[in-house]
């Protein structure tokens, strides 16, 4: 069975400067164990996917409509407080920019022992105290017992991206959601983080959905692809064939235009930019930039067609293929 | 630590300087004491008189050294009108208008804070319109004004409080109201902009996902971050809050050093007035001081830089 | 230490193409201020004996981790923050030493394209005003012939010259981009600096970005340092790449020798840390890395500044400082114990 | 200061008639100093005139009466005895002699630095002919003698203590021996006094009197409402109704010696120098109706600067004023200025009773008769200032007092030397008169020769004469209280009621 | 050169709107914003048709009609709409001829301090070393010195005249501006587009007035748009301490004033130029804040 399982997901900001469709029916599914990549450019959704899925979307987002499965439970079905027990526990996220995101003037064991006492009642204060400091052995921080107490501006970009990981594995999830974890690192910091991300997840049996722009680290860390574009996936495949053979025009784009240190020809670019979702074209939102348009494709939306038991592609260039398959 | 006070300190030498010579400057030509002191009366000799003895009539510079030199030695000079050293007079003078000033900012952090947090939290909700609005009037209601309002309808009218001057508790309450009006209508705003700040900061998200009920994460996780631009910025409410202190008291008769200053400028008693000039920018020179030392406190950040 | 390198390959290989910059020892170093009173107490070393030089036509990369110094290399070849010492020589005049008010006329052949696309231009000024400004400061056109030239220059940066007097603002990303590249051409500099010009970009637009770059240098003439801290992006473009960490320069080779024949444990670490793109040839969790940001901070002033996360790290390293040499022809290496191959 | 503390709700529904022996009074200023002899304020003469005593006094009719003096004589023309009363203490226990009149006596006349010093300078000797005789010697003939001796510079310290402790030590604890003795001062806030047991005379009858000083109209108006205070001074004309209307309280109106006028300037090149411009402008101003519309009748019109009360009045110059706009206009014409005249008035704002008000009104009446007048209205501070360096132009509002209660202290305004600079009034026969005036020891004919100064001014007008200001007090019902014209006040002359 | 365009299209149609509409629109979605600016707009032209809309003489006393009621209140009459004042003046006059004063006053300090504080927190801040050093220690002791004090002594060497309380206003406010627009420079003079501009070659006098005084215009904005509130209650404060614009020139600070001591038996003489006052503050803090929204560089 699925752990999560996210259906036709509509999402809408409702701005001063308008309503904003943010995510315009996106659906996936992550496994138990399993590794999810998310990739696609700035401003695509991706973000706002995982926000979605904590319904930590603030007081302007809004789900609109489509379902989040969790364990078989909808969780836009949940109350505010049943939800709290959801985050932090059950799901756990890590986010981008780990200066920002850990809170400057509480000591960082503190904050993890937050997450500690939230949701598991039955330790004590103490025990809490000692998870902690477990949790900061674990990912790899040296003197645990003295880091403990401090302040997160003390330690560097990578370490402090490992207290997020503690946070965010301190009650064991099931489900890690990873938003750019080291997007703000260097590389050979980021090499060490997902290597550690791999390493424990696989440890404790956590699915993880790692958030991405980077297809490196979706190519070195993923066991199946989502491509965003525009509020939508786009494409959906196991990482090794979508490499191989990529479906979607946009995926083509975007690993052709990847540069890479095995790299031997040009780079080829996608022409143009990413759309806002305030002006996003009609029928298929990538048919301005896309090499391969068809008359179809400006007026009509393609559908999701999937070719395989997870294999899908939203293009009007599959279709026949689909159909015949 | 230690250093770092030692450095605001030192700092403070050419403040204080530029400070003695502005204000001498305008004292220089704020002309004379000798009329006011005089009645319409007196002839030309007696003015004259008095005059020379007050050392009115050296040129500039001996009078700014004199003055510089003296302050140094902490004489400040005497007051024309009440013919004593003007500083034993502004010191006196401090304890009342600590007392109102105290007041007047626990009025005002009892209201902004919580209102400011509230309506933030409730943004673009008739809650905050209501405040955000309260506010601006609270910032448009000339001080004078309230006072007397408020004299005349709680002391005089329903006579609840005393009408004016300084002792018990009682007397407290209508001046630093008035007071500390003003002073939480700015507050309000600031604590409201700065919440709205904190609550968009990603470790706020960050305690939402861990599942924090919002609850906590305001008062644990957002209050203190918000308190750190709101510390600054009520420093800079000194300014109004001088200000308001010495309107406040004039109305209430509130025997503190904005009344003092008042007289003073009105009878040109300079001695008093360079003496509460300064001991007032001292004193806004310290609180700035010890603002800082709160940050050392609350903000980590600036203790371990 | 600040023992001149003689950087021998020039004096071989100049039968085509002349040195047109070369850099020699620099240092620049801030003072870190302690307090508001302000004494120095210490400096941050942030570019620390640097040497290098960039032929004519050449693109040379420089890589490194965040905070190695990359920007303040270029920063202080361009005087925007002032050398501590050193010498910089453009077309064989050392700019290093000239006046900063008398720097001004250097500044017509040197340009730089900055990374951010949306802090690198004033969002009051029109996008005319923007690409005009050096034309104007140097009062090469006016009128007519200024409008024209900017005309030109979008469309060589291919923008639509339509747009001419939009606001920044409304533009995407890479179109900024494009606006600081056109502004950076606009005085026919013969060195453009480029401080990470894609690192902003969407991947898409990336490759737009490196390519227009690619193209104007075949177009013009032109000579670039390109800085970037994503290797494979530097791989793209360079001709030649020089490796720097913590404020010094450790390897400095042509493209392909710096991959295929490695020397310095650092460059080998920073290569093997770009994830491929290639799932079936992952290497991340594989192995036990060494927590690389732990021993950073642990830097003496003494040794090899690379020896606390060296694997291959020897007593003399941790003593002796290496000094920047000629390990292979045109192949510089700062290392005791270059890798064998 | 806890007196002034009870709550309106315990003390104010009854207003004030519970006092329990406690005087609170407020007046609008604060006193400068404890110092008698250093002060010239109607402020302070409230409170000295009750710590100190003098060789004479006044009484609630203006006539001077002799205090601590038990009989006196006029020996010659310039020599004075006074013999004290005996048995007097000051409030340190210690007895009043003659030794502590000449003390006192002599500081004021030498010590050029103290305000009441101007005063005393035709006083030339004082001797100490026995314990309890004083021989005073004058300096010529002294007609205003005991004029003088019942100012407050006039005032008996103890000589001893304050040998003892200094001028600066007695002034923060002054002793007198007066009916009340001194218990503190916080400055611009309040006076505390308290009965003096060992008084020699009719002891007190307040057991504490705390002098407030509330400078806001409002709030005074709103102590004396809710039985904070029982007394106070200068209600401004438009509380009176709160005042009066209020149950407990009413309004109670007294005379004072300052009178409102206009100052021309009679130096060449001004228009007022012509006397017919003068005449003019005084016939413009209707005076009675500015006393009855912004004064609310707080004030009586007059044409001479010494009222009723004062030694040497003119009672025809008294309650009276002339008002012509017609003959007004044929003046300027005369004057050369049937197409319009322009002048300067300069006067206060916030230094007198309503005295912006009454000079928008002025500016307004003269614009009536083609009299176009740039007002320059000014703070207090500032205004006194332009008059005390003869900066105004043409006309300068102000309000002058007798600090003296005898006509020499108004009419030197006209002698040729103090006119100097000010007016520019020169009339040799007016100050022929004053000069003559001020050694004559016989009442009569000194009285006429002020009267006579006072007609001639009147009519060559160096000062337009606008009204005599009267003073507005707030009593409590609790307090019988009868205001007096040199504004000073006797504690034991307010009665509980 | 063909991608280019495609993208260059796309963003034509999608911000095509010009600065003012963009303007107009915002303005329309913010209710206190449009509030605000009719208030203002409204003060304003109540303030230039002074002449034209008033019925008396907001200066001469008319003795026969002192302290008449508001006209609807027993007593009033409907020749003065809001009543007379002590001196027979009608109420209604003189507030409007008092918007005038009120905002000249509130206007030209604020240009006032703007220019001074402007100037100094510009070079201040891209000058920085020794010249910040001199001009922040000035701007301290000027800070340590509520401004009130300031102008409360200096008003007693000058006589408070409309000019002299505009410069003095301004000469002892501009801290506020210095150390604002100081703080916002240091920022922007860490901004690529500066560094670009040096990189050019081009002036500190250009640099300053092409990069750094347009982007600090917005803070500036709206600084001195809720300057001119705060100046407004200053004047009256002034006015309070009899310190304010003297008659007969009118303002609403002097009115009030005035009325002071008329609250408890003749309210209308204080209470409409204290509900002016409030009503025209609260206008432009509106505007102020939505000013600061919609000026936000971040757009
Ligand atoms: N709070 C919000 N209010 C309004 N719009 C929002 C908000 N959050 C996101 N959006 C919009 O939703 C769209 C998707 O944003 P999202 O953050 O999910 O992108 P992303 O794929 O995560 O990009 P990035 O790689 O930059 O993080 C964006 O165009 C953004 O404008
Ligand atoms: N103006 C400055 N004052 C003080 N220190 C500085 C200054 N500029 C840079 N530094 C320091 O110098 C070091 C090198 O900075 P630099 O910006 O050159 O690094 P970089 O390699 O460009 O990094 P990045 O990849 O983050 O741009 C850093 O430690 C930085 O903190
Ligand atoms: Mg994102
Ligand atoms: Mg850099």
């Amino acid at each position: 069975m699925n752990l999560l399982e996210v259906k036709d997901l509509h999402t809408n900001f409702y701005t001063d400067h308008g309503v904003i469709p943010a995510l315009t029916g996106v659906s996936f599914s992550v496994k138990k164990g399993e590794v999810l990549g998310i990739v696609g450019e700035s401003g695509c959704g991706k973000s706002v996917t995982s926000l979605s899925i904590l319904q930590l979307l603030g007081n302007k987002g809004k789900i609109n409509s489509g379902n989040i499965h969790f364990k078989g439970q909808d969780l836009t079905t949940f109350s505010t407080k049943k939800m709290r027990k959801v985050r932090g526990n059950e799901i756990s996220m890590i986010f981008q920019e780990p200066l920002t995101s850990l809170n400057p003037l509480i000591r960082v064991g503190k904050q993890i022992e937050e997450t500690v006492l939230l949701h598991k009642k039955e330790l004590s204060k103490i025990e809490a105290h000692n998870h902690a400091i477990n949790m900061m052995k674990m990912v790899g921080i040296p003197q645990a017992e003295e880091k403990y107490a401090y302040y997160p501006h003390q330690l560097s970009g990578g370490m402090r991206q490992r207290i997020m990981i503690a946070i965010a594995l301190a009650c064991d999830p099931e489900l890690l959601i990873a938003d750019e974890p080291t997007t703000a690192l260097d590389v050979t910091i980021q090499e060490q983080i997902l290597g550690l991300m791999k390493k424990i997840t696989r440890e404790l049996d956590t699915s993880i959905i790692l958030i991405t722009h980077d297809l490196g680290v979706v190519a070195e860390m993923v066991d199946r692809v989502v491509v965003m574009y525009s509020g939508q996936v786009v494409e959906e495949n196991e990482v090794g064939k979508f490499f191989a053979n990529p479906k979607h025009p946009y995926s083509k784009g975007l690993i052709r235009s990847t540069p890479s240190i095995d790299q031997e020809d040009n780079l080829e670019s996608i022409k143009g930019s990413v759309p806002t979702p305030a002006n996003k074209p009609s029928g298929c939102p990538f048919h301005p930039r896309c090499p391969f348009a068809m008359e179809i494709c400006k007026s009509q939306a393609p559908e999701n067609m999937y070719y395989g038991e997870e294999e899908m592609v939203n293009c009007w260039l599959y279709k026949e293929e689909v159909k015949t398959s | 630590m230690k250093k770092f006070i030692f450095k605001r300190l030192l700092e403070l030498i050419p403040v204080l300087f530029i400070i003695t010579f502005v204000v001498f400057v305008l004292v220089y030509h704020a002309g004379d004491p000798v009329s006011l002191m005089l009645p319409e009366d007196a002839s030309q000799e007696d003015r004259e008189y008095m005059r020379e003895s007050l050392g009115l009539n050296d040129p500039f510079i001996v009078q700014y050294a004199n003055f510089v030199m003296d302050i140094t030695r902490g004489n400040f000079g005497t007051s024309t009108r009440y013919d004593m050293d003007a500083l034993p007079l502004v010191i006196d003078r401090l304890p009342a208008t600590f007392e109102l000033a105290g007041a007047a900012m626990l009025v005002a952090l009892a209201i902004s804070i919580p209102l400011g947090i509230w309506s933030a939290n409730r943004r673009n909700s008739y809650v905050d319109l209501f405040i955000t609005g309260g506010s601006v009037l609270g910032k448009a209601m000339p001080n004078f004004w309230l006072g007397i309002m408020l004299i005349l309808l709680l002391a005089v009218n329903f006579q609840a409080f005393p009408v004016s001057g300084r002792g018990t508790f009682m007397h407290l309450v209508l001046p630093a109201i008035t007071l500390g009006t003003s002073v939480a209508a700015e507050m309000t705003r600031l604590v409201r902009s700065s919440m709205l700040d904190t609550l968009g900061q990603d470790y706020i998200r960050t305690a939402s996902s861990k599942g924090v009920p919002y609850v906590k994460v305001v008062v644990y996780h957002a209050f203190r971050n918000t308190l750190i631009p709101v510390i600054t910025i009520t420093t800079l409410q000194l300014s109004i809050l001088v200000s308001g202190a010495i309107i406040t008291e004039s109305v209430f008769q509130w025997p503190g050093l904005g009344m003092l200053l008042v007289q003073a400028v009105n009878a040109r008693d300079m001695a008093v007035v360079q003496a509460s000039v300064f001991i007032i920018a001292i004193l806004v020179i310290l609180i700035n001081l010890i603002t800082d030392l709160i940050y050392f406190i609350i903000d980590p950040r600036i203790k371990h830089s | 230490m600040t023992e001149a390198v003689e950087l021998k390959e020039k004096h071989r290989t100049t039968e085509d193409q002349k040195v047109l910059l070369e850099v020699k020892n620099l240092k620049t170093y801030f003072p870190i201020k302690s307090g508001k009173f302000k004494r120095t107490t210490r400096y941050v070393k942030a570019v620390d004996d640097v040497s290098l030089y960039v032929k004519k036509g050449e693109t040379l990369g420089i890589v490194g981790e965040s905070g190695c110094g990359k920007s303040t290399t270029g920063n202080s070849i361009i005087r925007l923050v002032e050398p501590t010492s050193g010498e910089v020589y453009f077309n064989g005049e050392n700019i290093a030493s000239v006046k900063p008010k008398d720097f001004r006329p250097y500044k017509k052949n040197i340009q730089m394209i900055f990374q951010d696309p949306f802090s690198s231009l004033n969002p009051r000024m029109h996008v005319f005003d923007i690409i005009a400004e050096p034309l104007v400061t140097h009062k090469l056109y006016k009128g007519k012939e200024l409008e024209k030239r900017v005309v030109e220059l979008m469309e060589i940066v291919g923008l639509d010259p339509e747009l001419l007097h939009r606001y920044p603002h409304e533009f995407s990303g890479g179109q900024r981009q494009r606006i600081g590249i056109a502004r950076a051409i606009a005085l026919n500099p013969e060195l453009i600096i480029c401080d990470e010009p894609v690192s902003a970009l969407d991947v898409s637009i990336q490759a737009q970005v490196l390519n227009l770059l690619k193209r104007l240098q075949n177009e013009l003439d032109l000579t670039y340092v390109f800085i970037a801290h994503g290797i494979p992006a530097v791989k793209y473009v360079s001709d030649r790449i020089a490796v720097m960490y913590m404020g010094e320069i450790v390897e400095m080779t042509t493209n392909e020798k710096l991959f295929s024949n490695t020397l310095h444990p650092y460059t080998k670490r920073l290569i093997s840390a770009v994830p491929s793109t290639d799932p079936t040839k992952r290497t991340i969790g594989d192995s036990d890395a060494v927590a690389d940001e732990l021993n950073q901070e642990e830097t003496s002033d003494q040794g090899c500044k690379f020896a606390a996360r060296c694997p291959f790290a020897q007593d003399n390293c941790l003593v002796d400082r290496p000094k920047l040499r000629e390990y292979a022809t045109g192949h510089y290496v700062k290392c005791h114990y270059p890798l064998k191959h | 200061s806890g007196e002034s503390g009870e709550v309106g709700t315990e003390n104010g529904t009854e207003n004030g008639s519970v006092t329990d022996g406690n005087l609170v009074i407020a007046q609008s200023a604060d006193i400068t100093t404890l110092d008698p002899q250093d002060s010239l304020s109607t402020n302070g003469e409230r409170i000295f005139r009750n710590m100190y005593n003098r060789l004479f006094a006044r009484n609630q009719d203006m006539e001077i009466v002799p205090e601590i003096v038990e009989s006196y004589e006029n020996v010659d023309e310039e020599t004075w005895h006074f013999n004290l009363v005996e048995g007097i203490t000051f409030h340190n226990g210690e007895e009043l002699t003659a030794e502590d009149v000449k003390f006192s006596l002599e500081r004021v006349m030498t010590d050029q630095g103290l305000k009441e010093y101007p005063y005393f300078t035709q006083l030339a000797e004082v001797n100490v002919l026995d314990t309890y005789t004083v021989e005073i010697v004058t300096d010529g003939p002294m007609p205003t003698i005991q004029h003088v001796l019942a100012k407050s510079g006039a005032d008996i310290l103890p000589k001893e203590y304050v040998e003892e402790v200094g001028m600066d030590g007695f002034v923060e604890n002054p002793i007198g021996s007066g009916p009340y003795q001194f218990v503190s001062w916080d400055v611009d806030s309040e006076v505390v006094l308290e009965k003096f047991e060992d008084y020699y005379g009719e002891p007190g009858i307040w057991d504490t009197v705390t002098v407030r000083a509330i400078s806001e109209s409002s709030t005074r108006v709103g102590e004396l409402l809710t039985g904070g205070v029982q007394l106070i001074t200068d209600v401004t004309p438009n509380e009176w109704d709160r005042v009066n209307d209020n149950e407990g309280t009413s309004l109670v109106q007294g005379e004072t010696t300052r009178v409102m006028l206009l100052m021309n300037r009679l130096t060449e090149g001004f228009a007022t120098s012509d006397e017919r411009v003068r005449e003019a402008i005084d016939l413009a101003i209707d005076q009675q109706a500015i006393v009855d519309s912004v004064l609310r009748g707080s004030g009586v019109p007059v044409r001479s600067r010494v009222p009723e009360g004062v030694f040497g009045t003119n009672p025809d110059l008294y309650d009276t004023y002339v008002h012509d706009k017609e003959r007004a206009k044929e003046l300027l014409a005369e004057a050369g200025y049937e197409d319009g005249l322009e002048i300067t008035l300069t006067a206060p704002r916030g230094r007198y009773p309503l005295d912006g008000e009454v000079a928008e009104l002025i500016a307004v009446m003269l614009g009536e008769v083609g009299i176009e007048v740039n007002l320059e209205l000014l703070e207090s501070g500032t205004f006194i200032d332009v008059y005390s360096e003869n900066e105004n132009e043409e006309l300068i509002m102000i309000g002058l007092a007798d600090g003296l209660l005898d006509a020499s202290y108004s009419l030197v305004h006209y002698t040729i030397d103090r006119a100097a600079g000010q007016t520019d009034y020169n009339n040799p026969d007016v100050d022929q008169l004053f000069q003559d005036a001020s050694r004559n020891l016989d009442e009569e004919s000194r009285l006429e020769q002020f009267k006579e100064i006072q007609q001639v001014v009147a009519e060559e007008r160096p000062h337009t004469f606008l009204y005599q200001d009267k003073v507005n007090y707030g009593v409590s019902d609790s307090i019988l209280f009868e205001p007096r014209l040199d504004e000073a006040l006797y504690f034991d002359h307010i009665q509980p009621n | 050169m063909s991608e280019a365009t495609s993208e260059v299209k796309k963003v034509k149609t999608y911000k095509r709107s010009g600065n003012v509409k963009l303007f107009l629109k915002l303005l329309a979605q913010s209710k206190t914003g449009m509030v605000g600016l009719f208030i203002l707009i409204s003060v304003t032209l109540i303030a230039i048709f002074a002449d034209f809309i008033t019925p008396y003489s907001p200066t001469e006393p008319q003795l026969s009609d002192i302290l008449v009621p508001p006209s609807w209140q027993e007593g009033g009459t409907s020749a003065y709409l809001l009543g007379t004042d002590n001196l027979g003046r009608d109420v209604f006059s003189r507030l409007i001829y008092g918007t005038r004063v009120s905002l000249i006053v509130g206007v030209l300090s604020v240009v006032v301090a703007g220019f001074i504080g402007l100037i100094i927190g510009v070079v201040s801040a891209y000058f920085g070393k020794w010249v910040d050093q001199i001009l922040m220690r000035i701007v301290d002791a000027f800070l340590s010195i509520p401004s009130i004090l300031f102008i409360m002594v200096i008003l007693t060497i000058f006589s408070p005249s409309l000019t002299v309380l505009i410069i003095v206003i301004g000469l002892t406010t501009w801290v506020n501006y210095a150390r604002i627009i100081r703080g916002e420079v240091l920022s922007l003079k860490e901004r690529e587009f500066v560094k670009a501009s040096q990189t050019i070659g081009t002036s500190h006098l250009t640099i300053i007035r092409k990069n750094l005084i347009p982007n600090v215009m917005s803070t500036f904005i709206v600084i001195s748009t809720l300057s001119v509130a705060t100046t407004i209650i200053l004047e009256a404060s002034l006015s309070f301490l009899g310190l304010g614009i003297q008659p007969p020139d009118i303002s609403w600070g002097g009115m009030l004033n005035d009325g002071r001591d008329y609250l408890a038996t003749h309210w209308w003489m204080g209470t409409f130029p204290g509900i002016a006052i409030t009503i025209t503050v609260l206008g432009i803090i509106f505007l102020g804040d939505w000013l600061r929204d919609v000026l936000d560089p971040r757009l």
